[in-house]
């Protein structure tokens, strides 16, 4: 499926696709959005040119060691901020509260943003590799 | 025969599922469900969390534990999908 | 009661595509109809789940001056569910794959058939 | 110290992300990463106990939000017995692991299968502990997922086929218990298991059809998951094709913990009040009784040794229903304690039946004359597994069979005290043939040794002699799982 027209589109849209995504994931804690929606709107742009090339061309992109970290990097900093907890002294996965800051800045709400970037980590190459492998399968 | 018996089991559930949705509470009205809790997150999410989406403020902070299970369903599902795909190679089909 | 029945015309909805679904599961024998009609099994039972947390007027919850908002919580529950629902898709997709490469077929009675063929 | 309870949770779910990290170093082992979560994860389930004996049931908020806003993680000593005995049996089983999955499991996937049981030990443990609704589906769905995987992972084109079986009704089953929650959720605005103890009551009389269809979609969905017959059908297929670890830990786990699940939502949120005002024990009653007469007399027709073993905990399944549908202590004491008994029995004769596998490729029953002979180690086992299976005096089976006729005879239900006898004689029937034949068909001669992987024996021999142990002398036991009934039958 090698066409120009398609190609030059996908090239114009996916850095679009991806800052949008990447603000969704930024802004989790303060507007709608989140790391669910905000990952899946990356992984679109890396499936979008999976879809224009093929997975080959996808699979150079996002390699699949790429994706093994995210994919356990994304729980890991999960289970290492709830973890902080307990090194404070307090009850896993404790939100912290010198942290909170100023409402509305993109700095504040403690681990929210942190818990929501792991998030959007993990849920964009999880979707990518699905998608990529189950594609992968269905080629050959 | 087993179409036919299942439609007949899943038209009976539908009607018991009929009389229930009869005697629930009615859509749109602040029923019994919108309780302390609701108001407690609508009300102390920017207080609490310092998040003003209160969605990020429940998933991420009040039920934390559950969004940790849900990025370990993510991962066990990659996980499955790999572990299958690499356990069955690529064999042709019939054998 | 009837008029409740009227009014709760979403719970009805979400009942209808949770029987739709759960019917699909059951009676069709091509897989992939099978794991479509999971699908909507499941959509029928977040769209009811939704629905409990709907208030009339209310608005996203997003906190700002003064406007009523929905009950939070069932999206948020949801937002679970949905992650569930694509990771638990994936794997029955990938069961599929392997499932058409040794048998060449996605017809649940067809392999059946073959199985018994063989034994 | 308080933290331990859902460190068992971090650090199973730690494993699984770094293993397929580790598997990437040239001398990681991921069987003997595998051994040493699982001991640290015994060693910690048993610390726990001894700190619950210490300071009694408590609760744990991850988040450090109170009731009713946070998620509840109530330790208690149903919570801490099952603990116990997941670590205990994953350990064995992960001992058993190395070798055999050799054989069952291409290279490339070993790695990719200890990381879907450590999700799956996670997610056992933490429903072990939850006490929020929500939390209980999405490490439901944890659980169900990975064990699926872990059926289809062996390179079999009848486990893909077991493998999507169970996974769409399993599915079915988690779809039916999302609709319970909500349906609880829309009359009384809570998830927490406590505290919708208090408020049930009130939202009962006002919404009765919601909580009645609540309830059953809860039976269902659960019975599903745990193969109450008649929603056993995918059980055989499933328990029977997958890799002997996965079958032990399958049959002796997973299907329980959705029972004590649903029995911790019944008694807790329900409340024994008005779950026994409604003619549902009865209804469970009658299904564990059906249940456990069609799981044996099926198990009678089987050819294939493991299947027939899966036949079998379709029977055993319905015997801790029983115990906790007689809703009495002494019942609910018979019910807990076969849930270990069982897990015990179960994942020895698997295993066993494994290494006869492993070793001679044999799978019929009608093959295995002399077996005896050839490995008699494990024939002992499975021996010592199926004559506790049966209940012969002397070996924990009977204590479990004990307690549930004693909890009969409380409930005033003496007809039960018949069902179980008569289920043992059906159990003898289907067990016996195979040691006579073993020990006493043609191709006898002499003992030779078993030339198993000491990897493989040492487990086997450590569940025998626990069956043999917690039949002559059970008081340990009987009092953790006293006190574990005690929680929810007062």
């Amino acid at each position: 499926m090698q066409d120009m027209v398609l190609q030059t589109v996908a090239k114009l849209l996916i850095p679009f696709i991806q800052l949008y995504g990447m603000y969704v994931i930024f802004h989790g804690h303060i507007s709608p959005g989140g790391g669910f929606a905000g990952g899946a709107i990356v992984a679109s742009s890396y499936i979008l040119y999976a879809l224009a090339h093929d997975v080959g061309a996808g699979f150079k992109q996002f390699p699949r060691l790429v994706a093994k970290w995210l994919e356990s990097l994304g729980g890991l900093i999960f289970l290492l901020v709830g973890l902080v907890g307990i090194i404070r002294g307090v009850q896993f996965l404790t939100n912290i509260p010198e942290w909170l800051g100023q409402v509305g800045s993109i700095f504040s709400a403690g681990i929210i943003p942190l818990l929501t970037v792991a998030i959007g980590m993990k849920v964009c190459s999880t979707i990518v590799t699905l998608f990529y492998n189950l594609m992968e399968e269905d080629h050959d | 025969m087993r179409a036919a018996l299942t439609t007949v089991v899943l038209v009976l559930i539908g009607l018991i599922l009929l009389f229930m949705v009869a005697e629930m509470p009615t859509f749109g009205e602040m029923g019994p469900a919108y309780n302390e809790v609701a108001h407690h997150y609508t009300q102390c999410a920017v207080d609490e969390t310092g998040a003003t989406n209160v969605i990020s403020a429940i998933i991420l902070d009040w039920r934390a534990y559950d969004t940790l299970g849900e990025a370990t369903v993510l991962f066990a599902g990659i996980a499955a999908v790999l572990a299958i795909l690499a356990a069955h190679g690529q064999r042709k089909k019939g054998r | 009661m009837i008029s409740n029945l009227v009014d709760n015309l979403h719970f009805l909805t979400a009942i209808l595509l949770f029987l739709i679904g759960f019917h699909t599961m059951l009676t069709h024998s091509n897989l992939i109809k099978k794991i479509i009609g999971m699908n909507i099994m499941e959509t029928g039972i977040f769209l009811f789940f939704i629905s409990i947390g709907y208030v009339e007027g209310g608005s996203a919850p997003i906190i700002r001056e003064g406007t009523a908002m929905v009950n939070p919580l069932p999206s948020a529950l949801i937002l679970t569910g949905i992650v569930v629902g694509v990771s638990l898709t994936a794997f029955a997709l990938a069961l599929v794959i392997k499932l058409y490469r040794y048998y060449g077929t996605i017809d649940a009675d067809e392999i059946m058939r073959l199985r018994s063929n063989e034994e | 110290m308080s933290h331990l309870p859902v460190l068992l949770v971090i650090v199973y779910l730690g494993s699984a992300f770094l293993t397929p990290l580790l598997s990437r170093l040239k001398r990681f082992s991921a069987n003997w990463f595998a051994v040493g979560v699982a001991a640290l994860g015994l060693l910690v389930s048993g610390t726990s106990a001894l700190y619950l004996a210490e300071v009694g049931p408590f609760s744990y908020f991850p988040g450090g939000h109170p009731l009713p806003w946070g998620i509840e993680i109530s330790v208690d000593w149903v919570a801490v017995y099952m603990q116990l005995t997941i670590n205990f049996i994953a350990f064995m089983v992960l001992i058993y692991s190395k070798a055999d999955l050799i054989r069952e499991v291409e290279q490339g996937a070993i790695s990719w299968y200890y990381t879907l049981f450590f999700l799956l030990m996670a997610a056992l443990n933490g429903l072990a502990l939850a006490a929020d609704l929500f939390n209980i589906y999405v490490f439901t769905e944890i659980s169900s997922l990975t064990a699926c995987a872990l059926v289809a992972i062996k390179s079999q084109r009848q486990c893909v086929e077991a493998s999507l079986k169970y996974m769409i009704l399993s599915t079915l089953g988690s779809g039916m218990v999302l609709l319970g929650i909500s349906l609880i959720y829309m009359v009384t605005g809570h998830l927490n298991i406590n505290v919708l103890g208090q408020a049930l009551p009130a939202a009962f009389a006002a919404y009765p059809w919601n909580i009645l269809v609540a309830l059953s979609l809860f039976i269902i969905g659960f019975g599903i998951k745990s193969a109450l017959f008649p929603l056993h059908v995918w059980l055989p297929d499933a328990h029977s094709s997958a890799p002997t670890p996965s079958s032990a830990v399958l049959s002796g786990l997973v299907i329980k913990v959705y029972v004590i699940v649903l029995a911790k939502i019944i008694f807790q949120v329900f409340g024994i009040d008005l779950f026994s005002a409604i003619p549902i024990p009865e209804v469970l009653l009658l299904l564990a009784t059906f249940g456990i007469f069609a799981g044996s007399i099926l198990a009678i027709g089987q050819k294939d040794i493991k299947r027939m073993l899966a036949y079998s905990s379709v029977a055993q399944i319905c015997y801790i229903y029983m115990g906790l549908a007689l809703v009495t202590e002494t019942g609910a004491v018979g019910g807990l304690l076969h849930v270990f008994n069982h897990a015990v029995m179960k994942s020895s004769l698997f295993l066993a039946a494994g290494a006869i596998i492993y070793k001679t490729g044999i799978r019929k029953i009608e093959d295995l004359a002399g077996i005896g002979y050839r490995m008699p180690i494990t024939m002992a086992v499975f021996s010592v597994g199926a004559l506790s299976m049966v209940g012969i005096p002397g070996f924990s089976g009977f204590i479990s069979k004990y307690y549930l006729a004693f909890g009969a005879l409380d409930a005033g239900k003496p007809f039960y005290v018949a069902v179980i006898l008569l289920s043992s004689l059906l159990n003898a029937i289907y067990y016996f043939p195979i040691i006579v034949r073993a020990f006493f068909g043609q191709g006898g001669g002499k003992f030779s040794r078993d030339n198993l992987p000491r990897m493989m024996s040492l487990p086997m021999l450590v569940l025998a002699g626990i069956t043999v142990y917690f039949g002559i002398l059970p008081g340990g036991l009987v009092k953790i799982v006293e006190l574990a009934a005690a929680t929810w039958l007062r």
